[in-house]
């Protein structure tokens, strides 16, 4: 997903010397440089897409437990045609290519398999964990960019001032915490000694959920026009948010400072600057937007280690998302459950870093033009 | 001793694959005799340093044949380099880079010596023979400035006992008042040693003091090549006289060239 | 008979707290009241067709309405529920009648051919629970026959006193059979209807399903066509809760009920407002030993190696582990069952026994590995800890202690296999029968799990088969002296009964613990 | 008289002295060479004028800047909000690499007009009609086409017309040219340099041509200022310094230049055109403006 | 590691040493590695008795008081030091073997088989890093070793695409193609010419990968999945103590250590990008940011 070039001794300006090399490309649409670029990198995410389901699918067959006693009960696991007939049914006495395109082919279905813990279509459990993370996640990275730029772009503009080491010491400090512990003593600060926050889950006991529709209870609920409902759910993510708030911060903070740096250093900048333009209009029409397309990248990857990077968190809040549901279905072998957590989070990250990839051909000029 | 000769047939160095690809290199025939120093001028974008990896082989050939007396140069690859090779070295533009920085100057000319096919002097006689004093030999490139630099890369290039040196802008990040002194030090170097020099630059005044020859190039073809003073004097090609005429003089007459 | 006065005791004292609770609560009018119940749960499914974890039975225990079904606490005597019952002389033959008038919440009454229906059900899907519907010590399932429009029998190929004992268990909950074959229900493997019921339920019970999440939470409804006593609160919330999160939901009066604190947790915690009930679980925790020596290491398989770990736990350290309320059974049946014993020789602290027997053995510094599931506690006490603590007793008496926690899953099917050398587990009771045990005798299922054959020790075998053919009050004396040999053999080492914690607040009262179904939310006032 | 008078100024950063008391008079209608090797302080002294100096440079000394209007007795006491007013607009600058010194995200419309719209308030309509005159002005082809396209779809030459447009956008009174030819190829510099003494002579502007090349500085300076050691050692009029250089350093420099007569175009006169009279290769359509995929975005700077 | 160690001992301190930064996180790493050396020469309780009251608040007797075994926090804590700094250390010096050899291969040959080496690499950083660690870890079953192993299987890409990049640039550097043209061959070229020159951003990457390494490494105890017990090692203890809020002593102090180790070995790091050259921490920051 990297913007590396492969060529850097290329003779550079062999086009602009050659006249007669000029030819026109408009007429063919694929040639169009933008769209030969998102083709390219499509195919890339696709490829990855499918190694992904190959890593899964490997990885689950490596693991040296059966899944049969990992699937059966205490005492279906001692009957032998109850272990025969799951055996079959679940396809484990094929070879593992022949298994692995069976998997593959249940995948274009929407099929991941049913859940060895829930007994559930994986799926369907994918289905009600994936959003709760996906709440919290998509609140923490848009607190954090927020936070993280704007501090990145303090701390860079004021490069080795007072400011600029206190944001840097904080962000720091940020990615150092053990988030488990930070978590656990977040909670017992606001929610036990202080009471500020409510408890674990994603809503008080006497809420109901409200309708579903994108299954983040935020959203429905404002979607339904359940006010109360609304508050209360926010009242429950600002806990885990604060937590994985401060890991993302620093972690956006660092980036961006060294992204901005970077392009303080441009000679654009110093340009834009000697036109005499006011602080702020040479700050974000131009510095940011020179900075903008490794900051996205570097949002892509902290959105894609975030959707992971729950498991401990959610264990501490109870929070009902993939992470916990990863916990458990690793600690309990539930292939399936772990396979399609795999796939899912892969994906997303894969699909996330495209079209991150994308807006970056549309922010640059030189890669959407060519 | 004397017997390589570098000969270029029909070169051509294309960059990119298909409907994209842009030819740099567009035919050029080269010869470069014993002893003969030849140089090279265009503006930027010509094709002149990518010929010049062509003939170290650091750029495959999309057409025509490059040989050192009489065998081809294939390109270099991963493999190391063939040994009769070694007797092209290069010198090249960015002082800056072109020396390792972690590396001992002396251990640096050291490499070069020790693949030399021919006896070669000493690392302090090499260092004297590019005006360095001896002790910089235990020194790290990073004390050094530019043009001091410079000669430590040409001593390093001339330890190998090369047949061929090629200067690739050797001359174009020094200060306008090394630049003449550098490409001299090149020529007598050279010269010295029995060596050829194919001297790239863009700057036609500062080739024109050394060179005995000069070729022109221009969108990948050589459009003009001949004895360095008919060439300054009586100018061919369109080009060359359009070159030439944009070479400011300090003069002092508050003249525009071209 | 002590031991049974012991584990009537301990009821006496939890049901007397429970009065007393009682009386303290504000009964107010519940018409529209909701319980919130913290839990850590282990759900799978509500089908109680399928599900076998404990809180699958409380949830079903409030859904459905069984045969027969035990009085509050008190497991030593079915009840009738749906039926009374008879168990014919040859202990074969258990007949039930229905009584009185019980209707499922779709509104069809309750009949015979429902209970058939369900228990058929049962034994045909081959789930968790099915076992239940089957003698396990010739492996044939029951028989199961409508005789009339009021009665069924239930016939086993060999005398089982625990017949009725089983039939209270909330996985014979008795589904609408009408209702439930409209979607996908059968009597057979092929029953399809494990979604409906985990989202709309088709009991007669107290409640019904309003949302079911197994991850999460679970939210339960009155059902108005309950036939029985109105329950107090008409939704029941279930929340699937951490520990350190319900003590504090307790502490903010989010949940009214909690069970799931250990004695650590709990401690300090009772208030005016805080109740905290302490009973003991039926759970009992164990150590094996593998008596198969290609598993033993040359040590677990050796008698003297054996008694030397027997005496060299202090028994007193492990409870203290585990807190207030902790008991040690002398056997592995617990200390609220029929047959249970009082530890003996066997199994007390001796150091000076333990170091005699260890020298006896020969014992000369082989490593004892002890494993123990890492992400499963034995009612909330972490096998982590006890392992720990075993570990630096053993190692006091001279025995190196090497200890090696996996996730259940793997313990579990490395232990079926019968090749660890030594671990930590516990055992839940299937049904509050001492047959239930007889696994752990020599050539039985878990006998086997620790590489103990009937020919190495013929004696317990004979102990066993003598306690199965006793009947009626001969029964509680042939289990203890069965246990009494297998102590004697030393290969399966009962430690200790944890506490259970019912910690309730809000007024809340009439919270009866109960093996079985941890607590019937529906007596809940 | 509209000029900068630079008196003493020094300029140090942590332990190090760049500039030792440089002084200078800079007079409108001039271009003003200053000369000298790396490290002379040359850059340093045109970035101190722009107050672009680098933060924690020490900077004493006094610069008195004198346009139509008014008269500021010393930049170097300006409140930065000031001197911003100030920047781009009295007082411009273009620097060497006009590649990098232009923002490859942004068109070159909005690169030429936010200034202006921001120090002259002009309107969007008001600046783009200002834009394309100054296309013109400095010779970019079809100036509407221009102003919709980036950076990269321009060649070197181009570029430095461009970023001389937009210095000179506000009618400013002092230009500071900072090696504004030297990553430009010979053919290409020419044109550069005559557009500069054109600015100079149409607007009367006070250039500051600062080049290590004293080809350059002989083709356009009306006076040369020789930097070394971060102070100017000598100055005086072109002819002067190149024909008659005072100091030792002078000389020198102007000794290590390859001695060369002049090349055969000009001996070869009769009947061939001057070249003079030919259009600038630069000033016509350039293949860079279409759009190009294989074209590099660094494709004009010199060298490999 | 021992770069500051060394820096310090000039006569002349280089000014980014001499900020509150670097200093606080010498301070920190040398404290835990001094603790580490002679902790059992400490006068404290050995870590694994059972020999005091349990989960006795912290006092005069027990500074960090004591846990549900009755074994001595404080001491416990400082030989936690023990449990997981060599096996951090261990952890990131494998990942860098690993992930520098792959990453060189790639960067140095480039073509199919960068395209190769890399899109694995892509693989292994699409696929979620702690799940990927949890499975492989539950089934080695848990132990200190099996999770060094479960994460340096994850942990290698990030500096293969560091180093990646690295000796791509280093590759076209011309005193690299001057190397070659002086007949130096692909192993020599590594070796004498590109290696050096990356390896100081390697160092500056290994070290601020020594603090999320311990993070990982001590999450995975925290599951269960790391530390096997009785070993005091912070992860498990944490996440011993963190089932109990009424004892909060039990998971503050070990937490603390995690905390003032990563710092210590963050602010060390940062303090060393940023005495490398621009590019280069840039490389670095990309990857670890």
């Amino acid at each position: 997903m990297s913007h590396s070039s492969s060529s850097q001794h290329a003779e550079p300006a062999v086009a602009d010397a050659l006249p007669g090399s000029a030819r026109s490309t408009r007429t063919s649409w694929f040639a169009r440089p933008v769209v030969r670029y998102i083709g390219i990198r499509g195919l890339v995410s696709a490829v990855l897409l499918l190694g992904v389901t190959i890593v899964t699918f490997i990885l689950t067959n490596l693991v040296p437990v059966s899944p049969i006693t990992a699937a059966l009960g205490e005492q279906a696991a001692s009957d032998p045609a109850t272990v025969a007939k799951f055996v079959h049914d679940a396809g484990l006495d094929k070879p593992a290519i022949v298994q692995y395109f069976v998997y593959l082919g249940k995948l274009l279905h929407g099929d991941l398999g049913t859940s060895i813990q829930t007994r559930n279509p994986v799926t369907q459990d994918l289905g009600q964990a994936f959003p709760a993370t996906a709440e919290l996640a998509l609140c923490v990275i848009l607190i954090s960019i927020i936070l993280g730029l704007g501090l990145g772009l303090i701390a860079a503009v004021r490069k080795d001032r007072f400011s600029d080491q206190l944001i840097r010491m904080v962000s720091l400090i940020g990615i150092s915490v053990p988030t488990f512990w930070l978590a656990a003593a977040i909670y017992f600060l606001f929610f036990f000694v202080l009471r500020w926050a409510p408890g674990s889950g994603r809503l008080s006991p006497a809420a109901t959920p409200p309708p579903r529709v994108t299954g983040m209870y935020t959203v429905d609920s404002l979607l339904s026009g359940q006010f109360t409902t609304f508050l209360d759910a926010v009242t429950h993510l600002a806990l885990p948010t604060l937590t994985l708030t401060l890991f993302t911060v620093g972690m956006l903070v660092r980036f961006s400072r060294t992204a901005i740096l970077d392009v303080l250093n441009q000679d654009y900048v110093r340009a834009a600057r000697a036109k005499g333009l006011a602080t702020n209009r040479v700050l974000f029409g131009y510095v940011v937007r020179g900075s903008i397309a490794p900051i996205l990248t570097i949002v892509g990857l902290a959105f894609g280690s975030l959707l992971s990077g729950t498991v401990l968190t959610e264990q501490v809040f109870a929070w009902g998302g993939l992470g916990q549901y990863a916990y458990r279905a690793s600690t309990a072998l539930d292939l399936p459950s772990v396979m399609g957590v795999g796939l899912l989070v892969g994906a997303i990250y894969i699909i996330t870093n495209f079209i991150i990839d994308v807006v970056y051909g549309f922010v640059d000029p030189r890669v959407r033009i060519g | 001793m004397m017997g390589a000769i570098l000969q270029l047939d029909g070169v051509t160095v294309r960059y990119g694959r298909g409907a994209s690809a842009v030819t740099a290199v567009a035919g050029v025939d080269l010869e470069l005799p014993p002893g003969q120093i030849v140089g090279l001028v265009g503006e930027s974008g010509c094709g002149k340093s990518t010929l010049a990896r062509a003939i170290c082989g650091l750029q495959p050939l999309a057409g025509g044949r490059i040989t050192l007396a009489g065998e081809p140069i294939p390109p270099l690859g991963h493999r190391r380099r063939p040994a009769r090779l070694l007797r092209i070295q290069m010198v090249f533009q960015n002082p800056y880079a072109s020396l390792n920085p972690r590396r001992r100057v002396g251990d640096q000319i050291e490499d070069g010596r020790r693949v030399a096919t021919r006896p070669v002097g000493s690392v302090s006689d090499l260092l004297t023979e590019v005006e360095m004093d001896a002790s910089a030999a235990d020194r790290f490139p990073h004390e050094f400035s530019g043009g001091q630099r410079q000669r430590i890369a040409i001593a390093r290039a001339m330890a190998a006992a090369p047949d061929i040196l090629i200067g690739d802008e050797p001359i174009a990040s020094l200060d306008a008042s090394l630049q003449s002194r550098i490409a001299s030090l090149m020529r007598d170097v050279a010269l010295r040693n029995d060596a050829s020099l194919l001297f790239i630059s863009h700057d036609l005044a500062v080739v024109r003091e050394i060179a005995d020859t000069i070729l022109v190039m221009h969108t990948g073809h050589i459009v003009e090549r001949g004895p360095a003073e008919r060439v300054w004097a009586a100018p061919q090609d369109p080009y060359t006289r359009r070159l030439l005429a944009a070479i400011p003089i300090a003069d002092g007459l508050g003249r525009i060239p071209g | 008979m002590k031991k049974k006065k012991v584990a009537a005791a301990s009821i006496a004292l939890v049901t007397a707290i429970a009065i007393a609770g009682c009386a303290n609560g504000a009964s107010t009018d519940a018409a529209a009241k909701t319980l919130v119940f913290d839990t850590t749960f282990d759900l799978k499914t509500s089908d109680p067709g399928r599900a076998f974890e404990l809180t699958g039975q409380t949830i079903d225990k409030a859904i459905y309405e069984t045969a027969l079904t035990f009085d509050k606490g008190d497991l030593t005597k079915p009840v009738p529920q749906l039926t009374t019952y008879k168990l014919s002389d040859d202990q074969k033959t258990l007949t039930l009648t229905l009584t009185g008038t019980h209707t499922f919440s779709s509104g069809n009454p309750v009949t015979i051919d429902d209970i058939v229906f369900s228990y058929q059900r049962l034994q045909a899907i081959a789930g968790n629970p099915s076992f239940l519907l089957t003698n396990l010590s010739t492996n044939t399932p029951f028989t199961i026959t409508k005789t009339s429009d009021t009665t069924l029998t239930i016939t086993t190929d060999t005398p089982y006193p625990a017949l009725p004992y089983i039939l209270a268990n909330p996985s014979l909950g008795v589904l609408d059979s009408k209702t439930l074959q409209k979607h996908g229900g059968t009597n057979t493997k092929d029953d399809a209807s494990e979604t409906y019921l985990n989202t709309t339920s088709a009991g007669s019970g107290p409640y019904q399903i309003e949302s079911l999440d197994v991850k999460t939470k679970v939210v339960l409804t009155a059902n108005p066509k309950y036939a029985g006593t109105k329950p107090a609160y008409s939704r029941v919330v279930f929340q699937n809760v951490l520990s350190p999160s319900q003590k504090t939901d307790i502490q903010g009066g989010q949940a009214q009920l909690s069970v799931g604190l250990n004695s650590q947790q709990v401690a300090g915690l009772a208030s005016d407002t805080i109740k905290v009930l302490t009973s003991t679980s039926p759970n009992v925790g164990y150590l094996w030993l593998n008596q198969d020596p290609a598993y033993s290491g040359g040590i677990t398989n050796n008698p003297q190696f054996t008694a030397a770990v027997r005496t060299g736990i202090d028994y007193s350290g492990v409870l203290a582990v585990a807190g207030n309320g902790a008991i040690q059974p002398g056997g592995i049946i617990p200390t609220q069952f029929l047959g249970a014993i009082k530890p003996d020789a066997t199994n007390t602290f001796d150091l000076a026994a333990a170091k005699q027997s260890l020298a006896a053995s020969g014992y000369s510094g082989q490593t004892l590995q002890i494993s123990y599931p890492t992400d499963f506690t034995l009612d909330g006490v972490e096998f982590g800890t006890l392992a720990q603590k075993i570990q630096a007793q053993l190692q006091a008496v001279g025995i190196k202690v090497e200890l090696a926690g996996l996730p259940i899953t793997t313990l579990l099917q490395n232990f079926r296999a019968g090749k660890v050398q030594a671990g930590l587990m516990y055992w839940g009771p299937d049904f509050p029968d001492p047959s239930d045990y007889t696994t752990f005798s020599p050539g039985n299922p878990v006998g086997l799990r620790a590489g103990w054959t009937a020919d190495q020790s013929p004696a317990v075998t004979a102990a066993r088969k003598a306690a199965e053919a006793a009947v009626g009050d001969a029964r509680a004396a042939a289990y203890e002296t069965w246990q009494r040999e297998a102590n004697k053999a030393g290969v399966f080492i009962a430690l200790l009964q944890a506490p259970r914690n019912y910690v309730t607040t809000g007024g809340i009262s009439n919270v009866i613990p109960n093996a079985v179904w941890t607590v019937d939310v529906a007596l809940i006032k | 008289m509209t000029g900068l008078v630079i008196s003493d100024l020094r300029l140090r950063i942590g332990q190090a002295d760049i500039l030792n008391g440089v002084s200078l008079g800079i007079l409108g209608g001039e271009i003003t060479g200053l000369a000298g090797e790396s490290g002379s302080g040359k850059t340093m002294t045109g970035l101190v004028l722009c107050g672009l100096q680098p933060a924690g440079a020490v900077v004493t000394g006094r610069v008195e800047f004198t346009d139509s209007d008014r008269s500021i007795p010393n930049l170097l006491a300006l409140q930065p909000r000031e001197f911003n007013r100030l920047r781009g607009r009295r007082i411009a600058m273009v620097a060497q690499d006009p590649v990098a010194s232009l923002h490859p995200m942004l068109t070159i419309g909005t690169q030429l007009t936010d200034h202006v719209r921001h120090h002259l308030r002009l309107s969007k309509q008001q600046a783009t009609a200002r834009a394309v005159e100054l296309l013109e002005r400095v010779q970019v082809p079809t100036p509407e086409t221009a102003l919709r396209r980036y950076p990269h779809q321009f060649s070197g030459g181009q570029l430095q017309r461009i970023a001389i447009a937009i210095a000179i956008a506000c009618e400013p009174a002092v230009l500071i040219a900072d090696e504004p030819t030297t990553a430009l190829d010979v053919t290409v510099q020419a044109g550069i340099l005559r557009l500069l003494r054109e600015l100079r002579d149409d607007l009367g502007l006070a250039i500051i041509l600062i080049s290590h090349d004293l080809g350059v500085m002989s083709a356009i300076a009306d006076t040369i200022a020789v930097m070394r050691y971060g102070t100017v050692i000598e100055q005086g009029s072109r002819q002067q310094v190149i024909q008659q250089p005072q100091t030792e350093y002078a000389r020198e420099l102007i000794a290590a230049l390859p001695q060369v007569p002049p090349p055969g175009i000009t001996t070869d006169a009769g009947g061939q055109p001057h070249p003079d009279a030919q259009p600038h290769p630069d000033a016509q359509p350039h293949p860079g403006v279409q759009p190009h995929p294989g074209n590099h975005p660094h494709s004009t700077r010199t060298g490999a | 590691m021992t770069a500051p160690a060394t820096l310090i001992r000039r006569p002349r301190i280089a000014p980014v040493w001499r900020r509150p930064l670097a200093i606080v996180g010498i301070l920190f790493v040398s404290f835990w590695f001094i603790t580490m050396i002679i902790v059992p020469f400490l006068p404290l309780a050995d870590p694994l008795a059972q020999d005091f009251t349990p989960l006795s608040p912290p006092s005069g007797t027990h500074p960090f008081g004591t846990d549900i075994l009755g074994r001595d926090v404080l001491s416990r804590t400082l030989f936690g030091s023990r449990a997981t700094l060599p096996f951090a250390i261990l952890l990131v010096i494998i990942s860098l073997i690993l992930g520098s050899l792959v990453g060189a291969i790639a960067g140095y040959f480039g073509g199919v088989i960068d395209e190769i080496i890399m899109r694995i690499a892509d693989l292994v950083f699409a696929f979620p890093t702690i799940v990927l660690a949890m499975v492989v870890a539950a089934a080695l079953g848990p132990g200190i070793t099996n999770a060094v192993i479960a994460l340096a299987l994850i942990s290698w890409p990030n500096y293969a695409r560091v180093i990646r990049s690295l000796v791509l640039s280093a590759r076209n550097q011309e005193y690299v193609v001057a190397g070659r043209l002086l007949g130096a061959g692909p192993l020599s070229s590594l070796r004498r010419d590109i290696l050096p020159n990356v390896a100081s951003p390697m160092l500056v990457l290994a070290m601020l990968d020594l603090g999320s390494q311990i993070l990982l490494l001590s999450g995975l105890s925290f599951l269960g999945l790391g530390a096997v017990p009785p070993a005091a090692e912070w992860g498990s203890m944490v996440g011993d103590g963190v089932q109990q809020f009424s004892n909060w002593w039990l998971a503050a102090f070990p937490g603390l250590a995690i905390l003032t180790v990563v710092v210590g070995f963050n602010f060390i790091g940062d303090t060393l990008r940023d005495s490398l050259d621009p590019r280069s921490a840039n490389a670095v920051t990309q990857v670890n940011a």
